[in-house]
């Protein structure tokens, strides 16, 4: 297993470019040590780290998956405890992951030398070091053989959003969005946390696969589930609705970090960090994350439908929800954060709806061509000199081709065209949901319905921005005369392009079922798995299990739906906005523009909630512990100082009044005494 | 012989005289002489039981209890000149600089 | 005894510095404060693992134990020595006297000598408080703790020093009063089980049901009283929200140094007596009042967590998140599993680090901007890049950030508690409890944002610069250990285990 | 503690020395007091201080090593043959005598040494310490008074001399309405006493303790016996400063020079309690006493009273001196415990609960003596008398504040003296003993004593000066009386044990254990 031997290197390259980049930001600060502001180390490490992923993409095609404990985090001796390791887990999924992570991360950093060394920007280092600190944490979460390692990782990767996402923490805006993204999530993460707690006391493992005497907590759901359960604690609950319940607590962790309603409110403010950023954390990878690890341990979910079935209801809507508020935007970035919103709505929709392959499908086109669209933005976004409203650009065609035609493809895969990468993806996506929905879990349905409505919404806003910036005249003295983009933001753009076009054809699913001709190489790769981490084990878990049953129906007309849904969509823009001058006809929605505009108050009911919920109760609490708590406690001693300022006024100083009170106490004392011991009688 | 009780009583009645000296004369020398009184109560008991018991214990006591007493007013008429030097008065409630 | 040859060497060097010219005083008091910081570590290093000093108390590590004076029926002794949960503190202490010295180097400038004997004095104390296993020598040395600490807040603290030396001061004492009557019943209610005041010996002597009845009491009454007893006496120093209002004032008045032993070493004394005494000796009663026990711990976490949200004042915040975050320990000890007291004992060292390593950052900004008022400040990002890291880390790292200490020590509490067979609707408890890290995030991230972050601006007319190297070392020291601690959290967690499975053979589950 | 029994045959018991060399701590008191008198008859206007105050501290260290010697010896003691009983009966020597004698020299000395700094150029220094020494000696005899008769005359040959003493300074107004206030309630208690006495003479027909048991065993004249008993602790609730006896206390510790203050509130204090401690045990013992005759109930009230009334007056004091005074009002109250916490039958704890009332004498004669010095010593360099008074003293006489603050701390139960242990195990003790609600009050009490004095300390080393002091010199002896007493203080926390043994084994040998 020579090659696996170096799977931790992978994890360790882009830290490694973090300790030397944070090394210089500290040790050297002001000095320009490292070339391009640490870039170059960052760029070396990802690359190296493609190609390692490369080569164990190869050797798990060739040699199988890999799965190896390689640090006893926390060791319990005896019985009943539990032994905490870091492990890394090659197998089929967090290959193609591996290279997906790796590839986008090379080109955003590539892309950086573009956006923020040639625009001079100041802490270069330590933006490196966020990079490299990301690529890192994001990298062990993917190869993570066990849920601890995976949520360790999983919060790893926040704290570096945080960090990129304040990037520029010397104007008031990023910072904020940081803390916003962070407590977002980390609300959701709160749950998460519990889950894998429960997950402990459960199951006394959070193994994915069974290695090594550690067993896997899935596979002993799934023997809970079909009788022959030992030593799993219920709590009381019997088996099924205990793992709903853990299942859903896990699932917190995802709604929050893959922006799924109610805790997507965080993504668009996210925004406030710079592009590349926006590109590799909250488009390709880090919102990935929460998809990922549904699939990574969707041999437990695909025992639970009724977590399934909330899980694609969610997708479905947050797909739609999403997309409608992208229609009204006016920042180029907003738009494609609403757009990647619904798009994770979508993959959630499928691992919902049992499309454990489609989610992954997705997952791959989506991480190309949002990571594309969002660089694309990027290059506009230095032309437009970092003015993003599209209402002061337009064409920007002939000014800058690579860009436009790059952003075109992506635009057409997000859009889901033929035969663009989205396409494939998102049909197949719909088809599963579909399928399965037919299939007798009419909830499904309602989630289909969602989806398919948002493909429209996603058509038209997708190409009502690509319309706004690139055709018509330019609407502004900038956009006139953009400023011009290099090499190494055109590179990416390319490479990203192609891939946005061409990813589609690894799992050609409706051409497979009209030539016959083998061509779902995605789904033969994810079939042949570990042999409790594959999609077939999958599939015969849902339908054994989940009681989930495929109706026969045939993918084209749910394709050509679908496609006809986008069309329309595209349609609808190229109607509206393509002509020289177009005017906001979005305004002729009304009422409803503005509720899309704001969102659907969604943030502002949320910082309400803060505000009175969280603040309220705190000032609450502080005026009832100061006064109340800590008014007892002086209360005592001012007390007790009173009754002794009244105590000595015995002493009255006049010495007769001492005998006659010596006296008194004498008296007092005989008759007590006399009366208790009886001498009277 | 008279009962003992009735010496007991007597005694009690003297001692009692002496505390309302006490308590009720501010003159230091009538406060004195109210001690005294109290002493001699005691006198009293010790020398009447002393026939009582047929020991000579309270006899002796008695004597004690007298030599003492005279130490006692002795030590007295010194503070209570002392007193009349620096607060110009023998009248015990004078004497209030200090109190609480 | 090397135990006591560390004991009576710190106090020498506290009498040495206290005569020593204040010029010198900070720079030998740090380095003879470092001869126990190397002797500790050489203890932990030379550690083997030897069960739990209390309950096998034949093969306690670095012991000994004479004949010291005698109390009625019973032999009071010197007896000191080292198990799995005291070690750790002991390390604790000894590292956090130093570094806190360090920290004290800008801030004190007067009657320094005085303050640097105080601080080593203060550390003999805390020695002898986590190494002894007499209940008499034991006290002796908690009672010891409380003179420096009155001091260091009263002369060297802040504009309402008096109040909060004499609350401190007053509130703690009666705390002991009340513990001392409510453990000598229980030691007079075991009868002529036994003749010392050794604490393993009534340890084992009550977990053998050797209580009987105290004039009138019986056996359960006796027990109750004297668990409730020792848990208001231990809960006030812990501190256990209500008994919690002499921290606040406490940290807030005392200057950086002292804050850092406060919420470094001396809130553990609570908890660690509270494992030793009550849950070690009267583990039935803990199991009989858990839920009432648990009540404490989740109020203390949340109720504390929302008044540091409520703070302006960045040591005040950090001061209620103190008694947040030991209500985690609570939690973690009324759980009684092995994960549960095993990651309160671990919390213990971790929160006193991190914690520590808290006051210090804000005692570093405080020194430049002299003022700690969240809203006074603002960018100092822009000014301390490296500082304001190590806080940002810091604060992470409160807020339980994976591979770090914190993290570990929250995640086996939780785990631990989780699954408790003691307490009932443990899993309700511990997601209420763990709420806690939400609020947490709450609170610092809104700090940090308004105090480090957007554009520059300071209320007090100082001028703002790096920080000084000796100010900046500790807390770099600081977030190493703590970090170190969260990535191999054997370097303790395998002794604490250890020292802790005795604990729970009567009762409680795994 | 008790030395090989070699040198104990070498004693009174073996025969080596006659009887009535065991009354030698006695003896040495008293003859220094002729001795001091003969060089004051001879030169009535000597101001020769050092020789006076030498005399006397000479006197007072050799009766304190014959104290020590006999108790290593065992002299009186179990080990060689029991008390040693002289006179008729009318004197007793043992551990208790022995124990109680080198407290009260111990002070005595501490006071003379202070003294010497004190009176320097006072006019009638002779009689001063004469006065002081006779005092001593009748506290010595009230610690061994084996009759009420003898008790009584002991407790006169202490008291009188304190009048004098108190009323010492005599254009001094405070110092005289001091005195008369001790006097006048002083002749009121002590005729009270007496006439207990006398009452209980009548029912029993004796003074020996032993007899008064005895006769009381079978008397049915309970209710004289009754108002007896309840009379002559009121006798003894006057030396001890307790509730509703200690109206004199106040104002004579207030008044008095400082040094005298020290030597009532500690000695004349204990003599108090060792008389009050052999009377009750003896003579009314709980084996013997008529059920009707419950002193222990009397005790509980007095010490609940008396420590209450001590503490909570002295939180709210304005002048340290008086605080002090208050507080040592209070400390009597814990001492009360020891009487208080008494059960009838021989239980063993009555002697260990005693003994630890008499350590806590034995460790509070240092540490209030001191605190009292210190007080003189202030007096001295003419500093006011107000808390505020004293604010940064520190700057100027830190030793002096230390060993100050040593003593506040020790009082107030800390454990940097021994006053931490005598608490904590008189307190322990009264909880064996069943009475954990007294030792509850008292803890609450300690509580407040702890807010108290530490106000004396925050005013010497946190507060900043508010006035400058001009201190003139360091006055010797006076800095070696505090510092005598911080020392004994501070060794009393790791060498408690022989003291608490010797007192519980004494006070055991008290209840024939």
């Amino acid at each position: 297993m020579a090659a696996f031997d170096y799977a931790p290197v992978i994890v360790l390259l882009p830290f490694l470019s973090f300790l030397v980049a944070i090394g210089t930001a500290i040790f050297a600060r002001g000095k320009n040590v490292l070339p391009k502001g640490g870039a170059l180390p960052g760029i070396v490490a990802m690359a190296g780290a493609l190609l390692l992923s490369i080569w164990m993409f190869v050797t798990v095609e060739a040699q199988g998956a890999y799965d190896q404990t390689l640090y006893t985090w926390a060791s319990g001796p005896g019985e009943g405890t539990f032994t905490l390791t870091f492990g890394v887990l090659v197998d089929q999924l967090s290959a193609m992951m591996l290279v997906i992570v790796t590839l986008v991360s090379l080109l955003v950093h590539v892309f950086s030398l573009g956006y923020m060394n040639d625009e001079d920007e100041t802490g270069l280092p330590r933006y490196y070091a966020g990079l490299g600190l990301f690529s890192a944490s994001m990298l062990g979460f993917v190869v993570a053989d066990n849920l601890l390692m995976a949520f360790m990782f999983f919060e790893l990767v926040g704290l570096c959003s945080w960090l990129l996402i304040g990037f520029w923490f010397r104007e008031p805006g990023p910072p904020s969005a940081a803390k916003k993204a962070f407590l977002v999530t980390r609300f959701g993460d709160y749950f998460f946390l519990i889950g894998v707690v429960a997950v402990f006391a459960t199951f006394g493992t959070s193994q994915f696969s069974p290695i090594g005497g550690m067993e896997a907590f899935p596979v002993l759901a799934e023997e809970a589930l079909t009788g022959s359960a030992e030593g799993i604690n219920t709590f009381g609950f019997d088996a099924a609705t205990w793992f709903n319940i853990v299942g859903l607590l896990v699932l917190g962790g995802v709604v929050g970090k893959s922006a799924q309603f109610p805790l997507h409110t965080w993504l668009p403010d996210a925004m406030e960090g710079p592009t590349p950023v926006s590109a590799l954390i909250h488009a390709a990878t880090m919102v990935a994350a929460g998809v990922f690890l549904v699939a990574r341990m969707y041999g437990f979910y695909a025992l639970i439908p009724t977590t399934l079935a909330i899980i694609a209801f969610i997708g479905g809507f947050t797909a739609l929800f999403a997309a409608t508020m992208g229609v009204v935007k006016r920042e180029i970035k907003q738009v494609l954060a609403y757009s990647t919103i619904s798009q994770y709505g979508y993959m959630m929709l499928a691992l919902g709806g049992g499309g454990y392959v489609a989610a992954t499908f997705h997952l791959m086109t989506h991480a190309f061509f949002k990571a594309l669209l969002f660089l694309g933005a990027g290059s506009v976004i230095i032309a437009m000199h970092h003015n993003e409203n599209m209402w002061d650009m337009g064409g920007l065609k002939e000014r800058m081709p690579v860009t436009y035609y790059t952003f075109l493809s992506g635009s057409l895969a997000l859009a889901g065209i033929f035969p663009f990468a989205g396409f494939w993806s998102k049909d197949e996506v719909l088809y599963e949901t579909l399928v399965h929905g037919l299939g007798g879990s009419p909830l499904l349905l309602a989630a289909y319905a969602m989806g398919l409505l948002a493909v429209f919404f996603t058509g038209f806003y997708t190409f009502r921005m690509v319309l706004l910036t690139f055709h018509g005249e330019p609407r502004s003295e900038t956009a006139r005369n953009p400023h011009g983009v290099r090499w190494n933001v055109k590179g990416p753009l390319v490479v990203l392009g192609v891939l946005a076009a061409t990813a589609g054809f690894a799992n050609l699913v409706p051409v497979e079922k009209l030539t016959g001709a083998n061509v779902d190489f995605l789904h033969d790769w994810l079939y042949h798995g570990p042999e409790t981490l594959n999609g077939e084990h999958y599939s015969t878990l849902l339908h054994d299990v989940a009681g989930y049953t495929a109706a026969d129906f045939s993918v084209l007309i749910s394709a050509a739906v679908s496609l006809g849904m986008a069309l329309a969509g595209v349609g609808l823009a190229w109607m509206l906005y393509n002509d020289p001058s177009p005017e906001e006809h979005t305004a002729k929605l009304g009422a409803v523009k503005d509720l899309w505009y704001h969102n659907y108050y969604q943030d502002e009911f949320q910082v309400w909630l803060a505000e009175t919920g969280g603040l309220g109760i705190a000032r609450g609490s502080d005026k009832f512990d100061q006064g109340v708590v800590d008014g007892v406690v002086n209360g005592v001693s001012s007390v007790s100082l009173f009754s002794g300022s009244r105590v000595k006024r015995v002493q009255t100083g006049v010495v007769s009044n001492y005998a006659a009170l010596l006296t008194l106490g004498v008296v007092v004392l005989m008759v007590a005494l006399g009366l208790y011991g009886g001498w009277f009688l | 012989m008279v009962p003992a009780q009735w010496y007991l009583l007597l005694a009690a009645a003297v001692f009692c005289i002496g505390v309302f000296g006490v308590l009720t004369r501010s003159n230091a020398l009538m406060f004195l002489m109210s001690v005294e009184l109290m002493l001699n109560a005691a006198n009293i008991n010790f020398v009447a039981f002393s026939l009582q018991w047929g020991n000579v214990t309270g006899q002796t006591f008695g004597l004690f209890t007298m030599a003492i007493a005279a130490a006692e007013v002795a030590i007295g008429i010194g503070i209570i000149l002392v007193l009349y030097r620096n607060f110009r008065d023998t009248d015990v409630t004078s004497a209030t600089t200090m109190r609480w | 005894m090397i135990i006591e040859i560390l004991i009576a060497f710190t106090l020498v060097a506290a009498l040495a510095t206290f005569f020593a010219p204040d010029r010198v005083s900070g720079k030998l008091a740090f380095a003879l404060s470092l001869v126990p910081v190397v002797g500790s570590l050489y203890m932990w290093s030379l550690f083997d693992a030897s069960g739990n000093a209390l309950l096998q108390g034949s093969q306690v590590a670095f012991e000994t134990n004479m004949p010291w004076i005698s109390l009625g029926g019973y032999e009071i002794a010197w007896h000191v020595g080292l198990d799995g949960i005291s070690l750790p503190l002991f390390v604790l202490t000894t590292v956090l006297t130093s570094l806190a010295i360090v920290s004290a180097w800008t801030p004190i400038d007067t009657r320094a000598s005085q303050f640097y004997g105080l601080m080593l004095f203060m550390e003999a104390s805390l020695l002898g408080v986590f190494s002894a296993l007499d209940f008499f020598a034991w006290f002796v040395f908690w009672e010891a703790v409380l003179v420096p600490m009155y001091f260091l807040i009263g002369v060297w603290g802040g504009p309402r020093r008096k109040y909060a030396a004499i609350k401190f001061f007053v509130y703690t004492n009666v705390a002991s009063l009340a513990m001392f009557i409510g453990f000598m019943a229980l030691v007079f209610a075991l009868g002529d089980s036994v003749t010392s005041l050794g604490l393993p010996e009534i340890a084992q002597a009550t977990r053998a049901g050797e209580v009987g009845s105290y004039f009138g009491l019986g056996a359960g009454a006796i027990k109750t009283v004297a668990f409730a007893a020792m848990f208001v006496g231990f809960g006030v120093k812990v501190p256990i929200a209500p008994f919690h209002t002499w921290l606040p004032d406490a940290h807030v008045e005392a200057p950086t140094p002292v804050s850092v032993m406060l919420a470094g070493v001396l809130l553990k004394m609570g908890t660690y007596a509270l494992l030793r005494f009550n849950f070690t000796m009267l583990p039935d009663v803990a199991a009989q009042y858990a839920i009432i026990i648990a009540v404490f711990a989740v109020v203390s976490v949340i109720y504390g967590a929302f008044l540091a949200l409520a703070q302006q004042d960045l040591k005040r915040i950090v001061a209620y998140s103190s008694v947040s975050s030991m209500g985690y320990v609570i939690l973690g000890l009324v759980a009684y599993t092995l994960y549960g007291v095993g990651g309160a004992t671990f919390q213990m060292v971790a929160h006193g680090l991190i914690s520590g390593l808290m006051f210090m950052t804000v005692g570093v900004i405080y020194n430049t901007t002299h003022t700690r008022m969240v809203g006074d400040m603002s960018g100092l990002a822009d000014r301390m890049p490296v500082t304001v890291g190590i806080l940002v880390a810091a604060a992470f790292g409160y807020m339980g950030l994976p591979l770090m200490a914190g993290f570990a020590a929250e995640f086996f509490i939780f785990v631990g508690s989780f699954g408790s067979q003691t307490l009932p609707f443990a899993p309700l408890f511990t997601a209420l409890a763990m709420f806690g890290i939400v609020v947490v995030a709450g609170y610092l991230l809104f700090a940090m944002q308004r105090t480090l972050f957007g554009p520059f601006r300071l209320e007090t007319d100082y001028t703002v610069g790096p920080a000084p190297l000796h100010d900046k070392l500790p807390i770099a020291v600081l977030l190493l250990l703590v970090i170190a601690l969260g990535v191999a959290p054997e370097l303790f967690w395998g002794m604490i285990l250890d020292a802790v499975e005795p604990v729970l053979e009567t009762g409680g589950g795994a | 503690m008790s030395l090989p029994s070699v040198t104990a045959t070498l004693l009174q018991s073996g025969g080596a020395l006659p009887e009535w060399t065991a009354l030698a701590p006695t003896l040495a008191l008293a003859l220094t007091a002729l001795a001091l008198l003969l060089v004051d008859s001879i030169s009535p206007e000597t101001k020769n201080n050092a020789l006076l105050a030498g005399t006397t501290a000479v006197g007072s260290f050799v009766s304190l090593a014959f104290s020590g010697w006999y108790l290593a010896a065992g002299t009186g003691q179990s080990g060689t043959g029991g008390e040693i009983v002289l006179y008729g009966e009318a004197l007793v020597v043992d551990g208790m005598y022995l124990f109680f004698s080198a407290i009260f020299a111990s002070v005595a000395a501490m006071v003379a040494i202070a003294s010497y700094d004190y009176l320097a150029g006072k006019e009638y220094q002779g009689e001063f310490y004469a006065l002081t020494m006779l005092a001593a000696t009748g506290m010595t005899l009230m610690a061994s008074a084996n009759s009420l008769a003898s008790a009584f005359v002991a407790l006169e040959l202490a008291s009188l001399p304190s009048y004098a003493l108190v009323a010492f300074l005599k254009k001094n107004k405070g110092s005289v309405e001091a005195g008369l206030k001790y006097f006048l309630i002083g002749a009121l208690s002590s005729a009270i006493f007496v006439f207990g006495i006398s009452l209980v003479y009548a029912v029993t027909g004796s003074l020996l303790f032993s007899d008064v048991a005895e006769a009381l065993g079978e008397t049915e004249l309970v209710g004289v016996a009754g108002v007896g008993v309840l009379m002559i602790a009121g006798g003894f609730a006057f030396k001890t400063a307790s509730v509703p006896f200690h109206f004199w206390a106040p104002e004579a510790y207030e008044g008095a020079p400082a040094p005298i203050s020290g030597f009532l509130s500690s000695a004349s204090k204990a003599a108090g309690f060792a008389v009050a401690f052999r009377v009750f045990v003896e003579a009314f013992s709980l084996s013997a006493i008529p059920e009707g005759i419950n002193w222990v109930i009397l005790f509980q009230i007095l010490a609940v009273v008396t420590m209450t009334l001590g503490n909570f007056a002295a939180a709210t004091q304005d002048t340290v001196k008086r605080m002090l005074a208050y507080s040592s009002i209070g400390q009597a109250g814990y001492v009360l415990i020891g009487l208080a916490a008494l059960a009838g039958g021989a239980s063993s704890q009555n002697g260990d609960v005693m003994g630890a009332a008499m350590a806590h004498l034995f460790v509070y004669g240092f540490m209030n003596t001191g605190a009292f010095l210190f007080i003189a010593l202030t007096e001295h360099w003419g500093i006011g008398r107000t808390f505020e008074d004293f604010n940064g003293l520190a700057s100027k006489a830190p030793m002096a504040c230390a060993a100050m603050a040593l003593f506040m701390f020790s009082l107030a139960g800390l454990p940097v003296g021994g006053g931490f242990f005598s608490k904590y195990f008189l307190f322990a003790n009264a909880v064996f003993a069943g009475f954990w609600w007294l030792a509850a009050l008292g803890a609450i009490n300690s509580a407040l004593s702890l807010f108290y004095y530490s106000r004396v300390v925050k005013a010497m080393w946190i507060e900043d000066a508010t006035s400058e002091f001009e201190i003139r010199s360091k006055p010797v002896g006076l800095y070696a009386g505090i510092m005598i007493a911080a020392v004994g203080t501070f060794l009393l926390l790791p060498a408690f044990g022989p003291i608490i043994e010797t007192a519980q084994t004494a006070a055991s040998a008290l209840f024939g254990a």
